[in-house]
């Protein structure tokens, strides 16, 4: 067993990461408490996988951006299917599509989709946030948008067709990341030049673990823009895009 | 065309890559890429149809054409006749029951890795019980050297990964304290980077650097960045240990990853270049999974396992230091639930053993899969019993950045203990003097170690 | 009342036996019997209530009434209050973490195996990981004494279980031979008979004697009948070595089994007097096994691994040589498929070993559960670490009566190649001196012996 | 690896029992043709326990002993419900009370019931001879038999509900046994005198494997009658009932 004295030591590391440090250990293994505790966060990120997305909220959220909002479904039609069939999750549904034809002869700049993907709650607590930390930088670099689409149980790739049904040259899609035990709430964007049905994800960009305590909303929008600019200069997506910008938070990194 | 009559039904397979598919044990990847038998007793006819293969019959008939794709290129082209002699007769359930006999002893599969070719092992373990993957895959030995030495029986080591959503140096550093002061990070201290950002990748890199040579502590560290970034980062002279790459086990999908056979030979040449090792010089670091060919639509119509087990032919070529099947990680459409990843690890560890490959695993769930803790302590034990090399350590198994669960520190501390299994020697050492750990193996609390580290680093 | 708050919702738990309940993992059982959790939010609420509850509870508050069971009495009238003063202080989450830490060696577990309740050991196996539960269990060391010493750490047995669907001498001999020359048999030799007619079951102990006496095999026959059967049967002067008997955890089961307490120690009298053991006196052979107690609507409400613990203070009681929890044998009504199979059997092995038992475990599963044999391999090497007693050597793994897969002559040897295990000593002796065996432990085949077995007994 | 010698040796001794003896071994472990022999016979018995009863041949075949045949149903509905829920196996379904309730003011010496139980395979090949066999004997006995019942998914249990609807004084119930890996079709028999509703097994006794190459048709119809007539001078069943009787098969058990 530890001394005292060990143990505050060792609590005093905890503060510079939320991963589960200085737990102390009984024999080999994690105490009791600890252990307990992470089952309990296991429940709760199992929770999150099959939560639901706040249509409601959402719609009313998206319309303030003053952009029409279209109500989507993948061919998944439940959470339990689209876990099993990742390929009915890049599809959109008849009715989707139907919706989607009117914007047939239209010409965008970037179409922004929005799903639930691996955790609604996380589309629930953070696509507004980001979005409004990102529609002033892509409305002043004179970007064209087109309307928002909010897709019940969408994978990365249906952002594809929904682009290629409104000839946008580019695709951004925030996407529910799978939940992780501390994080039940994590939003990725991915980024895709000259979208179509097909593509593989070396063609994208990522930004990934957004969230208050992940990467914040600010400097997500940025690394978003950044990249949607390279992409557009470059006429590219991809490996073959890096993410060169030294941006603000990347001050503090140095030891 | 292969055929097996069971009562008064025959089943039919076109050809070996279906009957291989149709062999296959049960998994959801395979059902989604709609390969899999459709009954039990079709699979098991599959199996007995496969068990009278000649293994002559995989030199002749490839899963994917070798006019079509550079991996069977690869395994074709350096598949070694001489030693094939010794096998050269047998079918596949011939070749299971040599390989369980006591003929087939440990030198002798060493000599016989490339005599094998992905499809014979791939298509040997579908026909194998888990106790034939155990018992047998213990029977292999596959040492590597960078820093230390990984893989030697009586020997389970851990890759200390202490990966923060935001990168944040400091949160990472906190995390390699605790993992170094509960005995891991022999295998390598191997960081995912949450963004591809070539500039953070580097100031990483610096930092474990500075900790292994200030420490000197006998392990070698890497930033698990895009193949592209490491070979830009070893051009402006960052402190590459080993090179990482995803690597898969169809040209479409290294495709899909960005890569080809002659990218990761470049960076390979550039690593060997740096002569960084100290006791030797395996300075690549790989990592697969059954699954990603499918994810990428790279597949074929050639069963996840299989796939994977193409992958250990890429890899095998590099003579990595390590190479990692991260099982659980993508998720459920591949691998459904704690009897699906049981059985992948086990069969990847088996393929990559026989395969000459230094196999360690990923032994892991995400929360969209049917697995939990107990599945995870189990697999462990197994994979300890049957000589895997190395698992994970991530802080209380909770990934925060890749959202999903490896193993602790303390997990490998358990198989340690429960099997009376030793770090890395060098490592060992180091820990001894460090004070940290007892001539038993038992992990003691050193503060003042933990001190220095924790001044120099937070 | 216990109760416990997650987010905005409080749980509440009524008494003890529902707080047991709830915390228990999932398993298709408790679920038959309403006792589960609804969630597994709910699940692990219970399990971190559980955590905080004192030991000392366990004393005052009964499962099932002491007025209406006579084994709540035998508990606590049998309750060593003298060393529970060691472990009196901790709630089961202190006793879970003292069980796991270094203080906690063999001798001083073996110490206070009268100073755990069932109740106490099953509550904190509730709370552990399947690791938890395989560490713990290594550390105990029950060992018993007939013929031969089963128990020793390093050691490895088998019963070897010859069952026959006529109970046809020739047929169960055949299998006998066949289980001898692979090295099983040395935990007991054991028929379930197919019909419980008395003169069978004499015939059937008077073979089994000569073959013991006249090769000088160090082990023990049994034959399982009905403990009425067999207490008849050693009145009639038979030669029984062990008296077998199912047990369960309530006074209702064991009723619906057909016994008592009394009658258990009457037939414990009687086969004590019979002095048949050479080595050492432990005269019975007592089987278990979860769902026992539901399946003859005798549970109380309380779940069935606790039921199950409380059969294990039955078992104490007589000193058994040998207590064997027959894991899947009944069916998925009571554990569902492998995962459940595998807890339960960890579970079970875990609170026998604490409680100061023999245990061996019949690694099994029935034909209409969700498992197979790589479930069967997976459990075998956990319980071969975790150090179990024995288990079952059944011809191929399939019992032709009984219709359920066991573990095989072949499994036994599996596990004590895969973990470096060996059979008893007394046993592996006489393996050596048949020529069946080398120093090595490896099974030799001996035509002689086989010849003169087959001419006695074919 | 064995001198060809043993392995004739061995063989030899594989005629006394259809157990799976004298496998051979390559290293510790099974070779690799049983071990797939096995798999299969693993995937036939699976197919057992889903096996349906064959209802029209079975009513055909009762109906040639001259007695009404009712055909029921136990509470659960389908082969997973039962498998989960043995409870609901114990009893009947509300439109097989209705049938049975036109019995109510009758009296039997023994009701006969009939269920698939865990593998309807061994009923649709045994119950009829067994039956052939048995009846005779029943009727020279001068026993009254009840109406016999087919009954699917029933548990042993059921025959309580079923005999206490009809007053019978003992039942005896035929049930496919769950399969084993070398029977998918062994067949058992459960005698209870008194029946009654929530009764405990230690009331009953059994005669298992009853199939050719177990315990044989005409043996188990002697030994079911042997019980029959034990427990009506006994005026009970179960673990006081002892099978005394030293039948004809015995003599071949001396060694
Ligand atoms: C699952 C996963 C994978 C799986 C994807 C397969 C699958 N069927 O799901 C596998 C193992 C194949 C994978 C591979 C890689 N991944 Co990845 N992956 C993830 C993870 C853990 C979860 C993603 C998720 O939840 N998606 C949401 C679900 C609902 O969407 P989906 O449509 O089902 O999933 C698609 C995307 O996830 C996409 N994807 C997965 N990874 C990556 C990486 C990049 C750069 C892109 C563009 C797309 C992409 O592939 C999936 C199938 O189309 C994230 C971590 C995180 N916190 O999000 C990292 C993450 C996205 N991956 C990452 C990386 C670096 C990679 C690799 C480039 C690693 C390498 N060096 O080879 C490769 C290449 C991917 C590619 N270009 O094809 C980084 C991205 C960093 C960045 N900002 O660019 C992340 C953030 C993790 C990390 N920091 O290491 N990955
Ligand atoms: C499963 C089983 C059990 C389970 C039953 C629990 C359950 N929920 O299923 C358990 C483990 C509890 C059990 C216990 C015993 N069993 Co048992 N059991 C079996 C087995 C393997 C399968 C039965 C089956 O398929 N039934 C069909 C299903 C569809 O019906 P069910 O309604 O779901 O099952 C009921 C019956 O099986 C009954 N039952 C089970 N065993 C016995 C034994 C007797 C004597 C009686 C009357 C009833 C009975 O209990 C179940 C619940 O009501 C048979 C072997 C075989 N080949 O049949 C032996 C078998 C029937 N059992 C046998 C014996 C001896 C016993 C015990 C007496 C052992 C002992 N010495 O303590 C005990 C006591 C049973 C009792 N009186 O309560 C013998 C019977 C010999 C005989 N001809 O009398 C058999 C044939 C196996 C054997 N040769 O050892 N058993």
């Amino acid at each position: 067993m530890q001394s005292n004295k060990n143990i505050s030591a060792s609590q005093s590391i905890k503060k510079y990461t939320q991963a589960r440090i200085a737990l102390g250990k009984k024999g080999v293994s994690v105490p009791a408490k600890e252990m307990l505790q992470f089952k309990m966060d296991h429940a709760h990120a199992r929770d999150a996988v099959f939560s639901l997305l706040e249509i409601d909220k959402l719609s009313k959220e998206l319309k303030s951006f003053n952009l029409p909002v279209f109500l989507l479904k993948s061919k998944a039609t439940d959470k339990h299917l689209y876990l099993k069939r990742p390929d009915l999750g890049r599809k959109l549904d008849e009715n989707s599509i139907e919706q989607l034809s009117v914007l047939r002869d239209m010409q965008y700049d970037v179409c922004i989709a929005i799903t639930d993907g691996l955790s609604a709650t996380a589309i629930n607590n953070h696509a507004k946030n980001i979005l409004v930390a990102l529609m002033p930088l892509l409305n002043k670099a004179n970007i064209k948008i087109a309307p928002l689409c909010l897709i019940e149980r969408g994978r990365v790739a249906i952002a594809d067709e929904v682009s290629s049904w409104m000839n946008a040259k580019l695709s951004l899609i925030l996407i529910g990341e799978r939940p992780g035990l501390s994080s039940p709430d994590s939003l990725g964007a991915y980024i895709t030049y000259n979208p179509s049905i097909g593509l593989k994800d070396e063609r994208r960009n990522c930004v990934s673990n957004i969230r208050p305590e992940g990467l914040k909303y600010k400097e997500a929008a940025n690394k978003i823009f950044y990249l949607i600019k390279e992409a557009f200069r470059l006429k590219l997506s991809g490996v073959e895009l890096k993410e060169n910008d030294t941006n603000a938070s990347l001050n503090n990194w140095h030891i | 065309m292969y055929k097996y009559s069971v009562h008064n039904h025959t089943y039919h397979f076109n050809d070996l890559k279906t009957l291989m598919a149709k062999a296959t044990p049960f998994r959801s990847g395979d059902a989604l890429a709609g390969l899999i038998a459709d009954s039990y007793e079709e699979r098991v006819a599959a199996q007995i149809c496969l068990a009278d293969v000649p293994l002559k019959n995989f030199l002749s008939e490839a899963t994917i054409p070798y006019e079509t794709d550079e991996i069977t290129r690869l395994i074709i082209d350096t598949h070694d006749a001489v030693n094939f002699k010794y096998i050269s007769a047998y079918t596949i359930g011939e070749l299971r029951d040599w390989l369980l006999s006591d003929d087939a002893h440990t030198t002798l599969l060493q000599q016989l890795q490339f005599a094998f070719t992905p499809e014979m092992i791939a298509a040997v373990s579908k026909i194998m019980r888990n106790q034939d993957l155990i018992l047998v895959a213990q029977k292999c030995e596959v040492v590597t050297r960078f820093r230390n030495t990984i893989g030697l029986k009586g020997r389970f080591a851990a890759r200390l990964q202490p990966n923060h959503p935001t990168d944040d140096p400091k949160g990472i550093a906190a995390s390699i304290i605790d993992g170094l002061l509960l005995g891991s990070g022999d295998a390598v201290i191997g960081i995912n980077p949450a963004t591809d950002n070539p500039a953070q990748a580097h100031l990483l890199l610096h930092m474990m650097n500075e900790l292994i040579h200030k420490f000197s502590i006998p392990t070698q560290a890497c930033v698990l960045s895009h193949i592209t970034t490491t070979l830009d980062l070893i051009n402006k002279d960052a402190p590459v240990d080993l090179v990482f790459q995803s690597i898969g086990g169809t040209e479409k999908t290294n495709k899909s990853f960005g890569i080809n056979l002659s990218m990761l030979n470049e960076a390979y040449e550039a690593s060997l270049s740096l002569q960084r090792g100290t006791v030797g010089n395996n300075v690549m670091y790989f990592e697969t999974g059954q699954g990603s060919s499918l994810s990428a639509n790279a597949h074929h119509g050639v069963d996840q396992q299989t796939c994977e087990a193409r992958a250990y032919a890429v890899a095998r070529h590099f003579k990595p230091h390590l190479v990692n099947s991260v099982v659980g990680f993508i998720g459920p459409e591949y691998l459904y639930d704690g009897k699906q990843i049981t059985r992948a690890a086990l069969e990847d560890h088996f393929c990559g053993k026989l395969l000459g490959l230094p196999m360690g695993v990923d032994v892991c769930y995400t929360n969209h899969a049917e697995a939990d803790q107990d599945d995870i302590d189990n697999l462990l034990l197994l994979l300890g019993i049957a000589g895997c090399n190395f698992i994970m350590g991530v802080p209380g198994a909770d990934d925060i950045m890749l959202n999903y669960q490896s193993t602790s520190f303390h997990d490998a501390l358990f198989v340690r203990k429960a099997l009376g299994l030793k770090p890395a020697p060098e490592f060992e050492s180091w820990l001894l003097q460090q004070g940290l750990a007892d001539d038993d193996g038992n992990m003691l609390p050193s503060l003042t170690l933990q001190k220095q580290l924790m001044e120099k680093f937070l």
